[in-house]
């Protein structure tokens, strides 16, 4: 059969949002790919120039809508590097955990994608009630299900509340009896292992020099995590371990290590926000009112002219980073401009050059793998 | 043994009775015969075309509702009150008044009162009167029963398109041609003994002809569509069906040699004669018959013709409106299909479990044997299909192509040819036709040395015994190159370099 | 417990890192310098501000004498009423990862504490001033990191700045059929804001709502 | 008999014809038969139509997320009849779940094209709305009514899916009253808004 250009979206399954894969496919190989992105760009950069640095926060959840608290995060550590604002050590604590139970939230979601990816139907639902589980303790903490608009520059909008921690610890723990019955039904079902083992092969150098960040990389055998690597909030004091995995082959990760890598990463999480829970200064059962200086400090609302805030950030897919420049005359409040690096944008070319020589059937295999979300990849 | 209640000789008899008395002194007289023949083969044909094809909305449901619980869920509630209750108090009017001579007056009048006594009561949140209409008094019936029918009856209301660049007579003739083939399949399966529509002399190769018409049908259909998705979805379609179908020829054809026939009605009777199920003699034609049928029918794991994931909707993408409704309907009717065949060749047709031995003790097994032969089937049938079909389609994965053609051509095939040796040998030597027996009780010819059925009691425990030898024969450490292995470090990030 | 890299350490690294740039490119007019961040946890990092002619020279040299080896986000930035030499800036963010390939069955678990020399991850921010006129350009790093391939797409779609020597330049998040010169993070496109209607009138012909034509939000 | 052009016969097949068929009109008249199938019919069929709506897979934005949520296991959209097909040929209502961007704007209303009549459009969320939070952006387009008519606004940034359970209620309130009516013909002066009680 001759060689034919498919087309794969916007609207497709495999898509996991709105972008378009053309595929150039001979028979069933596929034999060159291009990637094209821009469906949802929204402009958010140029939205936040006229937005004073609190109101920058809602855009900042909307960007990425299964983490949105990781990236909520992000922007506030580059503002508070802007505005040289200080967290008090409780607000730290939240973060962290807010941070870690969206992160468990988001990686069940890619789970639950990754299943129909493969043809698991189940997979989905499952995963989605766990989801609801986490939505729930966060909306305990920002009101709503999925936007939270918690982190305020100088600490978190309001304090955990009272009961929060016996929620939470009871849901963890469920959750991490759940994670061994998807395990049962995944890693031991032989399907599932030859659709994922010896596919969509990448290393880890090339994974770098291509800007491929967070767990793609860590699939790959290489322990490198921002959390520890630029450090922030207070990953130092809690227990935990980055989850890596061993490759198995000199072509580096595959869809099963980068699979497995986001389970024990959902492990870690859980491990994380168990402990920070009962490390966390000012007791896990108090309420502090909100503006308390427990958690909350007020920083400056105008940035110093000339000043540049600059956040590293791991969130769920990788390392966002959230550039600012402040200053200026009249513009004090609001930032001059906002950069917003996305880990999906370069990734997602990345890993359609990542196909090439696979088949058309593993195409969404190696796309869900890697977790695209097209809200931050479009801005 | 033969079905107690045999309803084709009732229809018949009563036919040849009424119809030469009704025709007597008419011009038709000399052609009684021939005229009471065909009104009883009318009437058995439709009974049993109907009762089958009724029985499938049991099918969708019970698929519908077994995967909403797998997955958590409640699944489809829709209840027929909608139609008086309306939506939301909504009702659309008064309609019984547009009925002419106020014949719908009466109907308004129970309307109305079936609205009062059932039907939304001013709830204090208008949301709990919008969700309760789905149930009576609370109680749901057949919850979600009609989903089916409402789906299939708004599959009528569409608009029919077809693609502009499609090839316009192929694309309109293709999903007639499934479904008719696909109808086809029904004339031959027996309900019982005494309910089939008709029973050719060799109708397992019947069978098998007609299920390999539709395949042609699904290449027409995505190749015509003119989509790429959709002629990807054709032509994995025909490699697939083409690899599963020698396997499933072979399978049969192992059937056959056991039964010694090619007739369906024949082989149930073997079955019950000879003291042992298909099932219990050759597990590994069971397991084969299962994957190559999964395979015919395009379902998970093996339904890379329409994986969802990469190919949109597969060769029926561009299929919309009852022409859709129609060609899932076809696959839902296939499925169905390959039930039956599965509880006709392997689970002993209309013949109860154990029906030699319950049957013998008194009253109860009279009233044991009193059950009819056309539920039997439906249950075992229904069974298979919620075990087999709906528990695979929602707890595996899907295949990729080559993986399944390799899988079938280099695995299924060679099986399948042990398994007509396998059943060589077990007719020419281990098979006792003395001991067939076509009563009440059974025969007992697989037994051996004098220990009664030892021949399937130890082919069924050999087979299991080589199914938990593979089941456990994963070598976790050895292999390196870990396809096929589960090899994963655990807990991850415990591995310190130069610490090992 | 958790891990992470110490403030010795990182002090350590951006100074050694600081140092070894100032020492090569001293009189080029390219400055290194080192800057605390004063968020989260205080760390430090390498400032170097370059003239864009300099810019491939420096960015190979980092890559290969000192490991900065990803690229991670280009900040473009119109600067309007800017000064003459400084009417656009390009910042690029790099970073300096411990990465290697690895063999079977292996995986480098890093003990943040323990960790020495050029294994310790280390930020970069290089500022490049562009002077101010209609067309800003720099030389492209596409070929020296990967990663920044589409990053420059895209600075050059939103911002308009123009990668010298980039192949296969194209819009990346704009519809392809915007007009040209259209790059809308440039200072003189106001947001639909108040009185800005200006930004409705497109190229594509999309228009208001009937409903909402000539109303102010 | 020579052919006059006369035709002698008592009863020609012209006459009974026209005679049998006269009846057979009288008959249909007098009976009402067809007002009857018509009500009754319609009726039935416009509870099919409004029990069954596939909704399209199309995933925008953060509302899709709920979208997916309502299809699974504490909201269970399955139980109201909502399935998800992947292709527009299947599917009747079009669930828009995000903003629409230039770019994206032709191929929405292609998609909408591409949808069997009749077919029903639900704009989800602020963004599908007028815009929601992006309004002031140069790439968003004022809502998705301004390229394909809406037929009920579900607000919310996202709407919980509770809401997009309520909205789909209230599409089919509103398919009782439109029944089948193509999309081009419909009242969209007066659109259902969820919550707008």
């Amino acid at each position: 059969m001759a060689q034919m250009w498919i087309t794969m979206g916007p609207q497709h399954p495999m898509t996991h949002g709105l972008w378009t894969l053309r595929v150039k496919v001979d028979g069933e190989t596929v034999v060159d790919t291009e990637a094209e992105l821009g469906y949802i760009h929204r402009g958010v950069e140029k939205i936040c120039e006229a937005r004073d640095f609190t109101q920058i926060t809602p855009y900042c959840d909307r960007l990425c809508y299964v983490s949105a608290m990781t990236w909520a995060n992000s922007y506030i550590y580059a503002a508070e590097d802007l505005l040289e604002a200080e967290v008090p050590a409780r607000a730290e604590y939240i973060r962290l955990i807010s941070a870690e139970l969206q992160r468990l939230a988001s990686h069940l979601m890619w789970l639950g994608a990754f299943g129909p990816d493969i043809g698991n139907l189940t997979l989905m639902t499952w995963c989605m009630r766990d989801r609801e589980m986490f939505l729930d303790l966060l909306q305990e903490l920002g009101g709503s299900r999925m936007h939270y608009n918690y982190p305020r520059v100088g600490g978190v909008k309001r304090d955990i509340p009272i009961g929060f921690a016996d929620r939470m610890v009871a849901k963890v723990k469920l959750f991490e009896k759940r994670i061994e019955e998807y395990e049962m039904m995944l890693d031991e079902s032989t399907i599932w292992l030859v659709r994922l083992q010896g596919v969509g092969y990448a290393n880890a150098e090339e994974m770098v020099e291509a800007g491929v960040s967070g767990p793609n990389i860590r699939a790959a055998g290489v322990n490198y995590d921002a959390r520890w690597a630029h450090p922030y909030s207070v990953y130092d004091e809690v227990d935990w371990e980055p989850a890596v995995e061993k490759p198995t082959s000199v072509k580096g990760a595959d869809c099963y290590d980068r699979y497995r890598v986001r389970i024990e990463e959902m492990r870690q999480s859980c491990r994380m926000v168990l402990d920070a829970i009962e490390q966390i200064p000012g007791g896990k059962n108090t309420n502090y009112a909100s503006g308390d200086e427990m958690i909350y400090t007020k920083p400056p609302n105008r940035a110093p002219e000339g000043a540049t805030g600059f956040s590293n950030y791991e969130c769920t897919r990788g390392a966002s980073q959230f550039y600012i420049k402040g200053g200026g005359e009249g513009r004090g409040k609001m930032p001059y401009r906002l950069s917003i690096r996305s880990p999906m944008f370069i990734t997602i070319p990345y890993v359609a050059k990542t196909m090439i020589g696979y088949k058309v059937a593993d195409i969404p295999a190696i796309m869900g793998s890697f977790d695209p979300c097209i809200g931050e990849t479009d801005r | 043994m033969d079905d107690k209640y045999d309803l084709r000789d009732w229809i018949f008899s009563a036919s040849e009775d009424l119809v030469p008395s009704l025709l007597e002194g008419t011009p038709l007289e000399d052609n009684a015969a021939q005229i009471s023949f065909g009104l009883a083969t009318f009437a058995i044909v439709n009974i049993v075309f109907l009762m089958l094809f009724f029985s499938q909305f049991a099918i969708l449901w019970i698929e519908r509702k077994a995967v909403a619980r797998m997955n958590d869920r409640r699944g489809a509630t829709t209840a027929l009150r909608s139609l008086w209750v309306g939506e939301n108090g909504v009702t659309g009017g008064e309609w019984w008044n547009m009925l002419p001579f106020g014949l719908g007056k009466p109907v308004g009048g129970l309307n109305k009162w079936l609205n009062k006594k059932f039907g939304n009561r001013d709830e204090k949140f208008a949301t709990v009167d919008r969700v309760n209409n789905r149930s009576w008094m609370g109680y749901p019936v057949f919850p979600g029963f009609f989903q089916n029918v409402a789906d299939g009856m708004k599959f009528l209301l569409k608009e029919h398109m077809v693609p502009q660049r499609a090839d316009k007579l192929i694309f309109e003739v293709s999903p007639f041609l499934i479904v008719s083939s696909t109808l086809l399949i029904l004339g031959m399966i027996p309900l019982s003994s005494g309910m089939y529509a008709t029973n050719p002399e060799l109708s397992i190769l019947y069978a098998i002809a007609i299920f390999g018409i539709a395949p042609i049908g699904v290449f027409f259909a995505g190749w015509s569509s003119n989509n790429k998705y959709t002629l990807i979805g054709g032509i994995r379609s025909a490699a697939q069906l083409t690899a599963y179908e020698i396997p499933l020829l072979l399978t049969l054809l192992s059937v056959a040699i056991l039964s010694g026939t090619f007739n369906i009605v024949e082989s149930i009777h073997f079955q019950h004669s000879a003291g042992s199920w298909n099932l219990f003699l050759m597990p590994l034609g069971a397991g084969l018959f299962l994957l190559t049928m999964i395979a015919e029918v395009e379902r998970v794991p093996f339904d890379m013709p329409e994986a969802e994931a990469e190919l949109v909707e597969g060769w029926w993408t561009e299929y919309g409106g009852m022409r859709f409704g129609m060609l899932f309907m076809a696959e839902y009717i296939r499925t169905y299909a390959a039930c039956f065949l599965f509880t006709h060749f392997f689970l002993g047709g209309w013949h109860l479990p154990f029906q030699g031995l319950i049957g013998q003790i008194p009253l109860l097994g009279d009233a044991y044997l009193l059950i009819p032969g056309a539920v039997v089937v439906l249950v075992k049938s229904w069974l298979v299909f919620l075990l087999v079909f709906v528990w695979a389609r929602f707890s595996l994965a899907r295949i990729r192509t080559d993986q399944i053609l390799e899988f079938g051509w280099r695995i299924l095939l060679p099986l399948a040819v042990l398994q007509v040796v396998l059943a060589a040998i077990y007719r020419l030597y281990l098979f006792d036709p003395t001991e067939m027996s076509n009563s009440a009780s059974g025969g007992w010819a697989w037994d051996a040395f004098g220990i009664p059925l030892l021949v399937p009691i130890v082919t069924t425990i050999v087979w299991l015994g080589i199914f938990f030898l593979f089941l456990n024969d994963e070598d976790k450490s050895g292999n390196t190159e870990r396809m096929f292995h589960v090899y994963t470090e655990k807990p991850a990030g415990t591995y310190v370099p130069g610490q090992e | 417990m958790g891990m992470a890299i110490t403030l010795e350490q990182n002090v350590t690294a951006v100074t050694e890192c600081a140092d070894a740039i100032n020492d090569r490119f001293s009189g080029s007019g390219i400055t290194a310098e080192i800057i605390q961040h004063s968020n989260a946890k205080k760390y430090s990092f390498v400032r170097i501000s370059t003239p864009p002619q300099h810019w491939q020279a420096l960015a190979k040299w980092m890559k290969f004498e000192i490991g900065v080896n990803y690229c991670s986000m280009i900040t473009g930035t119109h600067f309007p009423e800017g000064p003459d030499e400084r009417g656009w800036d390009v910042v690029y963010h790099l970073l300096r990862q411990p990465v290697t390939d690895q063999l079977p069955n292996t995986n480098t678990v890093f003990v943040a504490e323990k960790m020495v020399g050029s294994f310790i991850p280390v930020e970069f921010e290089v500022i490049i001033d562009l002077p101010n006129n209609d067309s800003p350009t720099v030389p492209t790093v596409q070929h020296i990191w990967i990663g920044s391939d589409w990053n420059e797409k895209e600075t050059w779609d939103l911002v308009g700045i123009k990668f010298e020597g980039h192949k296969n330049m194209h819009r990346v998040l704009n519809p392809h059929d915007s007009p040209e010169g259209f790059h809308p993070l440039q200072k003189q496109h106001k947001i639909r804001y108040h009185d800005f209607n200006e930004m409705y009138d497109d190229a594509q012909g999309f228009v208001r709502k009937p409903a909402d034509e000539g109303r102010v939000k | 008999m020579a052919d006059t052009g006369e035709n002698f016969a008592a009863f020609n097949s012209r006459a009974l014809v026209e005679m049998v068929g006269g009846v057979t009109d009288e008959a249909l008249k007098v009976t009402r038969i067809k007002q009857f199938l018509s009500v009754l019919a319609g009726r039935f069929f416009n509870w099919a139509g409004r029990k069954s709506l596939f909704t399209l897979h199309l995933g925008i934005k953060c509302c899709a997320i709920e979208m997916a949520a309502a299809a699974t296991p504490r909201f269970d959209g399955d139980r109201f009849g909502v399935l998800f097909r992947s292709s527009p040929r299947q599917s009747d209502v079009l669930l828009v779940n995000g903003p629409v961007s230039k770019k994206f704007a032709d191929k929405i209303v292609r998609l909408w094209e591409q949808m069997p009549e009749p077919k029903y459009c639900i704009a989800m969320g602020e963004c599908a709305i007028s815009g929601g939070p992006y309004f002031q952006s140069y790439n968003i387009l004022e809502g998705v009514d301004t390229v394909i008519p809406v037929d009920v606004y579900i607000p919310g940034c996202p709407p919980r899916p509770e809401a997009l359970i309520d909205g789909f209620g209230l599409l089919r309130e509103k398919i009782i009253r439109i029944g089948g009516a193509p999309s081009t013909g419909r009242d969209s002066d007066k659109p259902i808004i969820v919550g707008d009680e």
